[in-house]
């Protein structure tokens, strides 16, 4: 293989590995490689890649090479880290989510009882994240608060409205297999046919 | 199966094919699985055939295309109604092509041809077919790449998910089933006595001295549970522990404590 | 900010970013940067980046900026980190994603005619794979459930935008080349209507 490329496929390497990428390693990629060529277009694409690419850097520490983000941008990147929308919700939370969606208002107990499982730390999280909000109480023993869905939560699932939510039944339908498919197929007694209309003509 | 006929739309001419030609035993299931549909089908009549799509012979492609369906029926595929639908239109095509043209009928012979509503469809079908190879072009190239894996900022969270409208279907959905089971469940284990469910009428009337009939609805409960609650408040009007009135109508009963 | 420091932080968040990074991000991460400059600076360094070293290559995607491996590597990179080709979509899925991207937003009855067959299963797939998202419900009778693509599929298939896709009437160019060469007696539309009749009916 011509260096060039080897130094390519090296930079490729070091990139997707998830720990530091050992000469073992590249060992068991490139059989065919003497292990001195691997080495030197190693550091030779880590000399050039460092000289040119300031944003990242690749480094070879103790167990191997790695690539890395520079010490002096840190800041930045812990800036960038923060401005991620935290849109994303736990399986509990999105379960719970559904439930106060669906069934609105909705207390507590309620919640318990469909889920089966507690979920007072969703419900907490789900509030924080402005996705529900409180609904007054109930008319009943305790008078628990009632819970519904929040403007947030049609803003973040881009829903006009409530009745924008697919249905249960909606749903159902997706579910079902469509007739006619081919899985219905029963294949017995039909090899030699295949093998005839497989025959070139 | 031994005519040649049925055989026939089995030898496809797309490029699916060739890709699993050498594997044997669902070589059958595949080919079959090429025709995505009625449209399907027809585009590869059409083209095995070689017919010029703007002059479509009706007669041969019906006949073809039923004898498709008889293969289908044979191989105990469950021929689903669009496939039906499609031998209707082919038949009524047909026969419209045997009349002679209405002298008196306004428009040009091209709008005239009872085939064209069905060739601009196959047309239109054809175009999204070729969509769908350029979109399994770029799939592949898509595939074919990896990003980056890491970081060392990444912090190790619980498994989270961007969450969309669908995957709140999905999970109420999930959790009506779990839901459905319990209630099953329950009722197996379900013990309650009309005594026990008079206890805890009266214990509620305590503390609140009106209820409403559809309070007890709202929960879910078992059928059990619903019907001893139902026995237990005919059991507390007939001792007159309790007045049972609507105040109008199709309202919610109301039932209050007799003082 | 120098514009060559702005350019190794840009590099740096490319890099750190688990979606691809956007403009908008970009303006909360440098409040104080034009986002002429923010731009222009992002377009010259990848320019750079990907002029100089071939193992990796930074593309815009889903209105974004993403870094990845180049497919050219794709055997070495999968030798490496021992994976298997990913399954691809369906032939059913890739007509039903076809007709959605091209028609959207569109109801499940519009797939149907379309496609002439009924899709539910292949519609279930691209949601479960986040492929296409719900968009409301249209506005005729039985409000049925509009469905469009979502930034996934963007990022999918490697597109900047749904604009990048190539329009509906470049496949029917396609088509008419393809029917000219399969039935090369008549080349052309309705001018071989006599020769063609010819064919036994």
């Amino acid at each position: 293989m011509e260096k060039s490329e080897l130094k390519q496929i090296l930079q490729a390497l070091v990139f997707v590995a998830d720990e530091p990428l050992t000469l073992n390693q590249l060992r068991e990629v490139f059989p065919d490689e003497d292990v001195a060529l691997l080495k030197d277009s190693m550091e030779e694409m880590i000399r050039e890649f460092n000289e040119f690419h300031k944003g990242m850097e690749i480094r070879e520490i103790a167990s191997g090479y790695r690539i890395s983000t520079r010490p002096e941008h840190h800041e930045w990147v812990r800036r960038y880290l923060k401005t991620k929308p935290s849109a994303k919700l736990s399986l509990a939370a999105l379960e719970t989510l559904a439930v106060i969606a669906y069934k609105q208002p909705v207390t507590f107990p309620e919640i318990l009882e469909i889920r089966g499982i507690k979920s007072s730390t969703a419900v907490k999280t789900l509030l924080d994240k402005k996705l529900i909000e409180t609904r007054g109480r109930k008319k009943v023993v305790g008078r628990p608060i009632l819970y519904g869905t929040s403007t947030d939560f049609l803003v973040h699932f881009g829903l006009k409205d409530l009745a924008e939510l697919p249905t249960l039944e909606e749903f159902e339908e997706l579910l079902h297999a469509e007739t006619g498919s081919v899985s219905e197929i029963t294949p017995r007694g039909f090899n030699g046919d295949e093998q005839d209309s497989a025959e070139p003509k | 199966m031994e005519e040649q006929g049925p055989a026939a739309p089995m030898e496809s001419g797309t490029a699916f094919q060739d890709e699993t030609a050498e594997e044997t035993p669902e070589v059958l299931k595949v080919k079959l699985d090429i025709f995505e549909g009625p449209l399907d089908l027809l585009l590869h009549l059409i083209r095995k055939e070689e017919i010029d799509i703007y002059d479509i012979p009706i007669a041969r492609i019906t006949e073809r295309y039923l004898e498709y369906l008889q293969m289908m029926q044979d191989l105990n595929i469950n021929v689903a109604g669009e496939w039906l639908v499609m031998a209707s239109t082919l038949i009524l095509i047909k026969s419209r092509m045997l009349l002679p043209p209405d002298p008196e009928a306004p428009g040009t012979p091209e709008e005239e041809d009872p085939r064209m509503p069905l060739v601009q469809q196959l047309l239109e079908h054809q175009k999204f077919k070729n969509a769908a190879q350029m979109l399994y072009e770029r799939e592949t190239i898509e595939l074919a790449v990896w990003e980056n894996p890491k970081t060392e900022f990444r912090e190790e969270e619980e498994e989270l998910i961007s969450a969309t409208v669908f995957d709140l279907i999905k999970s109420f959905h999930a959790v009506v089933q779990r839901f459905q089971d319990k209630i099953v469940l329950e009722v197996e284990h379900d013990t309650v006595t009309l005594e026990q469910k008079l206890l805890e009428l009266r214990s509620l009337l305590a503390l609140q001295p009106t209820l409403y009939f559809s309070s007890f609805f709202e929960r879910k409960i078992s059928k059990l549970h619903l019907i001893v609650t139902f026995l237990a408040l005919l059991e507390m009007v007939r001792l007159r522990e309790i007045l049972v009135y609507q105040d109008r109508i199709h309202s919610d009963i109301k039932i209050v404590k007799v003082a």
